[in-house]
């Protein structure tokens, strides 16, 4: 096991090279220019620009100047379009913002979800089944750019509990909404994987075992028949909490939090390369670590599966 | 519900002296002279000042750092009187020679200010911002002179470039100032014929040269020496006196002073931070209002500067910056009253009904244009006929009744904005005449039995409508198109595009048929908007250029006189107008909310608010109920 | 500790009365499985058997002592840590993965766990049917007669070819595991436990169609059994296994009526009786002490622990397997060839030492 | 019936009496009426699960739901166009009309039949715009699915069954694949790929939403594979000799469909957000087209003012999802055998 | 009838049924029989003949759907389970009625450690606290004769053989020391040796505390040695009910016949093995008249057209038969002649 992490981490660095690589070469494949803007800018001050940046050097110049910095010292430079401010530390300031906000509502519609997919298999195609399902879909059905002016028009607009928008701090009531608001689409994914899980371990013999030793049905599910029935659970966690605490556009957007997300796409948008680069690096990061947890996580689950 | 209400949201003012505003997307830096965009802009209206500061309603130059200026006579060059007592943030005193470092700062090739060719009138600017060179005889150190190689000399050459004579009066010093030494040897230079110059480039000078042979061989033997910073025509008479000498005659120069671009920074901050030195802990500013904490994509607080030189005047304790972007986030906070006045444009258009006849609703035009730009090298799109059939298949007076708020556009000055000058004569809405037109074009229009047109010889396939996604430019979008589907019978295809994509192929000439077109002024003076059709290389994105357009302008500029320049480049605007690479379509308005409690906050043009002169009026009696007028 | 005597890589326990080829030959196997903090399991630990054309072996032994791992083994189910498996001379661990797919038309298993071994999502008819399509041995209507067939052989209904495995009886499931080993007509099988699930009456079918099928086809089979009273019935020979060894080896009849060591004894006398009078008299031979763990077996004979037959030596010398009587192997080293009875050896003699 | 003497050799007769019937099988030829019904031919997992999911009422109402709006998406606008000459895009001429009006009512607020869902901002009527809506998420569902089911299912189950050093490959491809920006991949797609047509559009569309939408689903059923693959009915098809594709596609994979199905039913209003996420940014469907999910952001927007905006498309979305996953669910429990009832 | 106290168990005309595509199966169709405590009761049958479903459902465990408890009683210790709430029968599960399930492979939790799934019956319904229950645990595995019990106490059930997996679950079964043990098949894959240990062992317990058992098993020799009586079930029903030696030595159905010579006899040479001819029948699609019929050595026209009754040929011996008494009578000529 031990060989297998290490195995795995060491191929992160390569991995993740590729994916600042390609990043890095996607950029120059777009159309437009950090300094695009609504009037083009006269020729001298574009020539200006490609000079300071490099950019009329040949492409493996410029490769390697993007590159060598991010290989010797880890430094991904300065964003281009926030000019002046070094990658690390708009990446410092915005990820416990994203991070927050996904981890809570990870959290949330773990408990949420795990608890409704659980009862809806249990009770599978009775009442209890079609309302959890009926209210795990919902979180789904309505896209989030629904859910959030919504919930925003009763508890913020009708009621004037709690603030429309904004970032308030790491304890505060304004994190209210946006967790509700993100938390639904997961819940809903992790109920319906969650039943299906069950649904399949559910009429397991181990499970008859189970029940037949007099265990309370409660203790069944959660001892016994979780750890299966989890495994896609898991499965879709991976990818899911790494792209949480890496920040969500729409979230971020409707209530204006300062996240990665956020930037993310601001500096797609802007074509602004190192702050791409190193976001992308960065997801790419907590991605390949998310999975190698989900992967240890497997071999935990399930004893039969080695690497 | 909130449709009967008369204000839009809650009405409370805040409990403390401090306005919350929403300024728009986040800045990009705190830096005026890099950071370029009209949200910023309104950031450093509270931060920086510069010789003179936008006026509140009106957005003409009203003294700022300089107490008062004077102008030679034809506006190319001007004296500018610092006031004593400006300080900066750190309580340091402003004198002429941090304009002189500013103005240098921003021009620097190396500092590559996107909005540097602001600065091109200033004399040099341009070649010292390009990375330009003398050219020197290393013998006589004499430089050689641009009148010696321009073939058709046609060009008056401005005052500040004629040499300089004791009778000559450039500008009315007055009475309770003396004026010692102003005829410094600088300002010889200045008034010397203009050098020549080279592209710094080795590369494409040697192309440039390539063209000329007799250049080349004058060049040939001869140093380039690269033009400096101490080049350009900035002056620092003596401490509180700034001379700015520019190329050409700029009556709208000291309008354009106010720009972001020109407000001064802080010399010792940014040489021992560099890049760093916008960070609040080593900011040093000089505006009203100085920095308190900056969290970006959250939050920008500033509070009252007592160094100011008029901190007695100014009325807030503070301002916070909301840097957001999303217009029903923005609506929503100041729905519930968390902001207290928002950014222009931040009503979305299907709210507008709803919106407008609230009380606290902005109205008023806008220094901003919307038109269709063409792409005149490629067919169909090339034939006159063919765009001005396009021009008159749109009902605009429909689109304004649907639209509500904005305003017409006859050509590329907006409406209302400049009230002596006169409207270009424009296409009206004549579908019968378009078919024609169309069908002298070799696109003959048929009408079907159902009473609809087609027009099936047409290349739909090589005409679209290109815009940048956003939702406004697409019910507009829509508009256009069924209105030319309903009156030529062409379904022109639409293109959303993401912006830089968009900005990519336009300015390439790369779209086919037709795209989004848009502009908003820099300064307040028409040829903010001319301009776009000044120079083939000033991406106008139509392809369209006429000699003509640029003599009338050049010669309009020269006019002291308003009213005939405003009719000369009124004339100009005519040359475009019936060539047509554009459809014109509205002037914009500035479609913003603040709370009535709020005042001296007025809807100007550019939507730049003076903040000093915004205050919190606690006595109901005395709120805003309407738009504040401009006109008092 | 040194494994797999001289004795048996030069001499390969074999039938002198037939001299008969072997199907399959297993040289020296060992499996071993990593069983969590480092611990090994000696599941196979230098086994050396043939099998010959034609025969069934009965493989015996306590649960737990390896003989699935060797059946499963000899399929490549289970890689070997290290020894041979010959199948008609060829090294199967040396056949790539295409190739020995190939030999699995004719080596075949019937799995000691009859629904683990069914897929879940598969009918009966699919079950069976599939090994037909994988070596194109009938398709279409064709396949559907073998189907059921092959179902009728096993005595299930061929009503049941639409139903999935888990609406079956535990016997039901274990015949449906032989019939799909029985469509490719293989050379040899190992059937483990094939019938230890089913009842008496079934077994007999079962046991009988293994025979004919024998008869007919030349079927080779290593039987792994705990009936004795099975094994003695189908076998030719008989293999005892003792925690990952082979420890007697000789023809059916004879392990029944002779055996030789003392484990064996102790198998045979706890064999149950469908006699209520004869179980409640009869006297079974106890074996006492504990079972030792193939994680940790003991060192010389592994049965030392429980035999009473015991000697110091026992502890310390790791018994070959040796032929005492003719075709009879057996590894003990307190019996030799000239006193292959334990109970007449004097008291702490071991003569199998010195042989 | 004549009853054929028991076949046996008892231990009490004689052991060479061999004179056994010649086919074993015969034996039980006597007792064949007991199968009074033929065999029935050609059953499979598929079948069945038809004949089970019918069964399902539930799942038969989403499946009713889910092809009536299907077919009223498709024959719907042509219907209307000739009823009463709406279309998605016709905007009014008359300036009066061009704005948005409540369901059932005409511009003046009188009951009208013209619009039953009303129009929205520009006067069109809401209704046919719904429907063309339908048929592009629809559209966008469906063919992103088909693709996540396709690439992403094999791709998974190949990955976990091969394990080792082909599952580390394959599964970092697929971590580098997440990782790239997505904004950028569509930029660069769009822009390499260019096409005016609006059907190109469509289709670099579904290539841009098709491309990342598989790689949760590969992860997924790698993660059931991986522990799929132990199991002792894996190992019994490898011991009859059936082939490492046929093992992982027959065997593995069939016991994946339950999580699978449900995951696909969940890609699909997934990708329909994408879809209007991407709408958003300029790379979606093209104005005037419009998609349920472009629909919805743009009458959350008017949520306030003009709610029907928002209320047809979204509760025809959330309908059609609602029904999609009930027959996801119903089609998972018919592929499971075990919930025959 | 009163609750007789010597009767632990009643079960009395259990009838489950599991709906299926082609029909209704009735896996168990009008079982009745009685335990009394201390006593040891033995259920043959050839495979699918209800014996499993008969005591799952004892349990109330019968998958459903698709199965169902359609009618009868079952009266342990004087109530009716079937009568008893989902909470109630919780229960009596595993502390006074646990089960030795027959596929010991499966019906092991794979993703749990041994010890953990053996622990949790005594710390549920011991109240043991961990240490305890780990203790306990380990003791119950060496009982069952797992070798090196405390270092594969921690093992995953995929690292046990079968017949280690088997003696895990009978550990478990026994942990709690019910009131009545259902074994089924609870020896099938162990060796005689360790299957005479086990044995040994529930012998053991019952003399301890009076269990008692319900042994399903096909192994004949099993149920000579362990049970008292012995119920024969064919297709659902019940074919003869008899103590254990009249059984043996007096089968008063021709399928108990039948059954009881197909054993091989390891005294005897090789050879063919009697078999019942035909198939077993499918319970889904019963003709009229008695379900062994076609297969049957001495069938007549009446076993094809009506249900043979359930004759009673002395105090303790029933037979499902029309034929029983002649059947009798010709086993007491035989065991005679044997002798
Ligand atoms: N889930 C199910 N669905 C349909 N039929 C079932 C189901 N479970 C069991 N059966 C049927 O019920 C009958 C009785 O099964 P049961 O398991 O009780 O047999 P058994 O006597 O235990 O046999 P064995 O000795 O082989 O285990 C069989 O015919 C079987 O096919
Ligand atoms: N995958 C595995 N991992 C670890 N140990 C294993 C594994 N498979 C088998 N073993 C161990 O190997 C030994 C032999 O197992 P095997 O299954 O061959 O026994 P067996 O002789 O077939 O017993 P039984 O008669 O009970 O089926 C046992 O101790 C078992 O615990
Ligand atoms: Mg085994
Ligand atoms: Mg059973």
């Amino acid at each position: 096991m031990l060989r297998f992490i290490i195995r795995r981490l060491l191929i992160t660095i390569p991995t993740i090279f590729v994916v600042i690589t390609l990043t890095w070469g996607l950029i120059r494949l777009a159309p437009g220019n950090f300094y695009t803007a609504e009037r083009s800018i006269p020729k001298a001050i574009r020539e200006n620009i490609k000079e300071k940046y490099g950019l009329n050097k040949p492409w493996y110049v410029q490769y390697g100047k993007a590159m060598w910095p991010i290989v010797r010292h880890l430094d991904f430079g300065n964003s281009l379009k926030y000019q002046g401010q070094p990658v690390s530390n708009i990446i410092a300031r915005s990820l416990p913002v994203s991070a927050t906000i996904g981890l809570l509502a990870y959290l949330l519609a773990l408990i949420l979800g795990i608890t409704f997919g659980s009862i809806a298999a249990l009770k599978q195609n009775s009442a209890w089944d079609y309302a959890s399902m009926a209210v795990a879909m919902l979180g789904i059905s309505i896209p989030n750019f629904v859910v959030g002016p919504l919930l925003v028009m009763v508890f913020s607009l009708s009621l004037y509990w709690l603030p429309p928008a904004r970032w308030g701090g790491f304890w505060s009531k304004s994190l209210i909404l946006p967790v509700l608001t993100l938390s639904g689409l997961y819940m809903a994914y992790i109920a319906r994987l969650t039943r299906a899980g069950m649904l399949e371990v559910l009429r397991s013999d181990y499970i008859r075992t189970a029940r037949s030793k007099g265990l309370r049905e409660r203790d069944v599910v959660i001892r016994h028949a979780l750890r299966a029935g989890l495994m896609p659970v898991v499965s879709f966690t991976g990818p899911a909490l790494a792209f949480l605490l890496t920040g969500t556009v729409v979230v971020e957007r409707i209530f204006a939090l300062p996240g990665l997300g956020n930037y993310f796409i601001q500096a797609s948008l802007n074509r602004d390369e190192p702050l791409i680069i190193g976001i992308v690096a960065f997801i790419a990061i907590t991605l390949l670590l998310m999975n190698l947890l989900v992967d240890i996580a497997y071999a935990y689950l399930d004893p039969r599966i080695r690497y | 519900s909130a449709s009967n209400e008369e204000f839009f949201g809650r009405t409370e003012p805040p409990a403390d002296n401090v306005l919350r505003y929403i300024s728009g997307d986040e800045p990009e830096s705190l830096d005026p002279q890099l950071s370029s965009t009209q949200p910023d802009a309104r950031i450093f209206l509270a931060l920086y000042e510069g010789l003179v500061e936008y006026d509140k309603k009106t957005l003409d130059p009203v003294p700022a750092i300089a107490e008062r200026w004077d102008e030679n006579a034809d506006s190319s060059e001007f004296v500018f009187h610092l006031r004593k007592t400006a300080r900066w943030s750190n309580g340091d005193p402003i004198t002429a020679r941090d304009f002189v470092y500013s103005f240098r700062r921003g021009i620097s090739p190396e500092l590559t200010s996107r909005s540097a060719s602001l600065a091109y009138y200033i004399r040099y600017a341009e070649s010292y911002n390009q990375g330009a060179v003398f050219v020197r005889d290393p013998q006589t150190q004499q430089f050689l002179l641009e009148k010696d190689f321009t073939t058709a000399s046609n060009t008056i050459i401005p005052l500040s470039q004629t040499p300089l004579t004791a009778n000559v009066v450039e500008y009315k010093p007055t009475a309770e100032e003396p004026t010692p030494d102003r005829d410094t040897p600088f300002h010889q230079l200045m008034h010397s014929p203009t050098r020549l110059t080279l592209p710094g480039n080795e590369q494409a000078r040697a192309a440039f040269l390539a063209k000329n042979p007799k250049l080349q061989t004058a060049v040939a033997g001869r140093e380039f020496v690269k033009v400096k910073g101490e080049d350009i025509g900035v002056e620092a008479i003596d401490d509180y006196t700034l001379r700015l000498s520019l190329t050409q005659s700029t009556p709208f120069f000291s309008g354009l002073l106010a720009n972001q671009f020109f407000r001064l920074v802080p010399q010792k901050a940014v040489e021992q931070y560099k890049k760093d030195w916008t960070n609040p802990a080593h900011i040093v500013t000089c505006g009203p209002f100085k920095m308190k904490s900056w969290r970006p994509y959250n939050e920008l607080a500033l509070v009252r500067d007592p160094m100011y030189w008029d901190a007695a005047n100014v009325h807030l304790d503070g301002i916070r910056f909301f840097p957001l972007a999303d217009q029903p986030t923005m609506m929503n906070l100041y729905r519930v009253g968390e902001v207290d006045a928002v950014a222009n444009h931040s009503i979305i258009s299907a709210w507008v009904d709803s919106v407008r006849f609230k009380k606290d609703y902005m109205a008023a035009p806008e220094a901003a244009v919307i038109y269709i730009v063409m792409n005149v090298t490629k067919p169909p799109m090339n034939d006159l006929r063919v765009r001005k059939a396009f021009d008159m298949a749109i009902d605009k007076e429909t689109a304004l009744k649907w639209r509500k708020i904005v305003k017409p556009l006859k050509g590329v000055t907006p409406y209302g904005i400049f009230p002596d000058y006169p409207e270009p004569k424009s296409n009206s809405f004549d579908p019968v005449k378009a078919r024609q037109l169309l069908a002298d074009a070799g696109f003959p229009v048929i009408q079907n039995s159902n009473g609809s047109y087609s027009c099936p010889k047409f290349p739909v396939d090589q005409v679209e409508y290109l815009f940048p996604s956003a939702s406004s430019n697409k019910i507009t979008a829509e508009f256009w198109q069924a209105q030319w589907k309903q009156n030529l019978g062409i379904t022109v295809p639409l293109r959303s595009m993401e912006f830089r994509t968009f900005a990519d192929f336009r300015s390439k000439l790369e779209y086919k048929g037709f795209a989004f077109g848009g502009w908003v002024g820099d300064y307040m003076d028409p040829f903010t908007f001319l301009s776009i059709f000044y120079t083939p290389e000033n991406d106008n994105n139509t392809g369209w250029w006429d000699q003509r357009y640029v003599n009338l302008l050049d010669e309009a500029n020269r006019i002291t006189d308003k009213q005939k320049r405003y009719a000369m480049l009124a004339q100009a605007e005519q040359i475009m107008v019936d060539a047509q690479p554009i459809i014109p379509i509205e002037t914009g308005t500035v479609n913003w909310t603040k709370k009535p409690y709020v005042k001296g906050m007025y809807p100007n043009a550019s939507s730049l608010f003076p903040w000093k002169y915004v205050y919190i009026e606690r006595d109901r009696s005395k709120w805003d109920y309407g738009t504040p007028s401009l006109a008092e | 500790m040194t494994e797999s005597p001289g004795l048996m890589q030069s001499a390969p326990p074999r039938l002198t009365t037939l001299v008969r080829e072997p199907l399959v030959a297993i040289r020296d196997l060992k499996v071993y499985f990593k069983a969590g903090k480092g611990r090994i399991v000696k599941a196979v630990d230098g086994v050396t058997l043939d099998i010959f054309k034609g025969e069934t072996l009965g493989l015996v032994g306590e649960s737990g002592c390896g003989k699935s791992t060797l059946g499963r083994t000899i399929l490549r189910l289970t890689e070997p840590t290290a020894g041979q498996v010959l199948y008609r001379d060829q090294d199967l661990a040396k056949l790539s993965a295409k190739q020995m797919r190939e030999q699995r038309r004719h080596l075949q298993i019937i799995f000691q766990d009859p629904y683990a071994s069914l897929n879940p999502r598969m009918t009966v008819g699919q079950i069976i049917g599939e090994p037909l399509d994988t070596f194109k041995l009938a398709s279409g209507t064709e396949a559907e007669r073998r189907v059921q067939e092959l179902m009728e052989t096993v005595g299930l209904s061929k009503r049941f070819v639409k139903r999935y495995p888990h609406e079956f009886s535990g016997g039901q499931r274990q015949r449906i595991g032989i019939a799909r080993a029985l469509a490719v007509d293989p050379d040899f099988i190992v059937a483990d436990e094939p019938i230890s699930a089913l009842d008496v009456s079934i077994q007999a079918q079962i046991m009988n169609l293994l025979e004919r099928l024998k008869r007919e086809k030349n079927l080779t089979y290593l039987f792994i059994s705990h009936d004795l009273r099975a094994v003695r019935h189908v076998s030719d020979r008989v293999a005892v296994m003792y925690l990952g060894k082979l420890v007697e080896l000789t023809g059916a009849r004879t392990i029944y009526e002779e055996p030789l060591m003392p484990y064996t004894k102790a198998l045979i006398s706890a064999v149950p009786v469908p006699d209520p009078e004869i179980e409640s008299q009869r006297r079974r031979i106890v074996l006492e002490g504990d079972v030792p763990s193939p994680l940790n077996p003991p060192a010389g004979c592994r049965f030392h622990t429980r035999c009473p037959y015991a000697i110091q030596s026992c502890k310390e010398v790791e018994p070959a397997l040796v032929e005492i009587k003719p075709d009879h192997f057996a590894a003990c080293i307190r019996i030799s060839p000239d006193q292959p009875d334990i109970d007449r050896v004097k008291a702490g003699e071991a003569p199998g030492l010195s042989a | 019936m004549k009853e054929e003497p028991p076949d046996f050799i008892s231990r009490q007769e004689p052991r060479d009496l061999i004179h056994v019937p010649p086919e074993f099988a015969v034996a039980e030829g006597a007792v064949r009426v007991l199968d009074e019904d033929e065999y029935v031919a050609g059953s499979s997992l598929w079948k069945d699960a038809r004949r089970r999911l019918l069964k399902n009422k539930l799942a038969v109402f989403g499946l009713i739901v889910v092809v009536l709006i299907t077919f009223i998406s498709l024959l719907g606008p042509p219907i209307i166009k000739a009823a009463t000459g709406f279309t998605y895009d016709s905007i009014p001429r008359d300036v009066t009309l061009i704005k948005s009006i409540p369901p059932f009512r005409s511009a003046d607020g009188s009951f009208s039949w013209a619009h039953p869902m009303g129009t929205d901002n520009s006067g069109r009527d809401l209704l046919a715009r719904v429907l063309l809506g339908g048929r592009i998420s629809l559209m966008v569902g469906i063919i992103s699915t088909l693709v996540s089911l396709i690439i992403g299912v094999g791709y998974g189950a190949v990955a976990g069954y091969l394990g080792g050093r082909v599952d580390n490959w394959m599964m970092r491809l697929v971590d580098v694949l997440y990782s790239l920006p997505y904004i950028i991949l569509v930029i660069v797609l769009l822009a390499v790929f260019r096409s005016s047509t609006a059907v190109g559009q469509l289709v670099l569309l579904f290539i841009a939403l098709g491309s990342v939408s598989w790689l949760t689903m590969a992860r997924i059923v790698r993660g059931q594979v991986l522990s799929l693959k132990n199991q002792e009915f894996v190992v019994a098809a490898r011991a009859t000799g059936v082939s490492t594709t046929r093992i992982i596609f027959r065997h593995v994979v069939p016991n994946t469909l339950g999580p699978v199905i449900v995951y696909a039913t969940l890609t699909i209003p997934q990708v329909m957000l994408s879809e209007a996420f991407l709408s958003f940014l300029g790379f979606g469907v093209q104005p005037p087209l419009a998609s349920w999910g472009s629909l919805a952001a743009e009458g959350i927007q008017n949520i306030a003012i003009f709610p029907w905006q928002l209320i047809f498309p979204g509760v025809t979305m959330a309908l059609t999802l609602f029904s999609l996953n009930f027959l996801g669910d119903g089609l998972r429990d018919a592929l499971d055998p075990q919930m025959r009832t | 009838m009163s609750n007789n106290n010597g009767t632990l168990l009643e079960v009395k005309n259990l009838r489950t049924y599991f709906e299926t595509e082609d029909g209704t199966v009735k896996a168990v169709d009008g079982v009745s029989f009685a335990l009394q405590r201390g006593e040891t009761l033995g259920i043959v049958g050839e495979s699918g003949s209800g014996k499993s479903v008969t005591n799952l459902s004892i349990i109330r465990l019968v998958p459903n759907p698709p199965g169902r408890i359609a009618g009868g009683e079952i009266v342990f210790a004087g109530q009716d389970l079937l009568q008893l709430t989902e909470e109630e029968v919780r229960q009596i599960r595993g502390r006074r009625i646990s089960m030795i399930f027959q596929d010991p492979m499966t019906s092991l939790n794979p993703f749990m450690k041994i010890s953990r799934q053996l622990m949790e019956m005594t710390r549920l319904h011991l109240g043991h606290n961990k240490a305890q229950a780990y203790e306990h645990a380990v003791k119950m595995l060496e009982m069952v004769g797992i070798p090196d019990a405390r270092a594969r106490v921690e093992d995953y059930p995929h690292e046990f053989s079968g017949g280690m997996r088997q003696r895990v679950m009978i550990a478990m079964a026994l942990s709690c020391e019910p009131e009545l043990l259902i074994a089924d098949e609870p020896t099938t894959a162990l060796d005689v040796t360790i299957q005479a240990q086990i044995l040994e062992l529930i012998k053991k317990l019952k003399q301890r505390t009076g269990t008692s058992v319900i042994l399903i098993t096909h192994d004949l020799g099993v149920v000579a040695g362990m049970t008292d009586h012995v119920v024969v079930m064919y297709a659902g029903k019940v074919f003869e009910r008899a103590p254990t030696r009249e059984l043996f030595a007096l089968p008063g159905n021709p399928y108990t016949r039948g059954l009881l010579r197909s054993v091989p006899d390891p005294t005897a040479e090789q050879g063919k093995l009697y078999q019942i001819p035909g198939l077993p029948p499918d319970v889904a699609h019963l003709k009229p008249g008695c379900p062994f019929a076609p297969r049957c050595d001495r069938v007549a026209e009446i076993c094809r057209q009506e249900f043979p009754p359930f004759v009673q040929l002395n105090a303790e011996h029933y037979s499902l038969c029309h034929f029983a008494a002649e059947v009798y009578r010709e086993s007491q000529k035989e065991s005679s002649t044997s002798l």
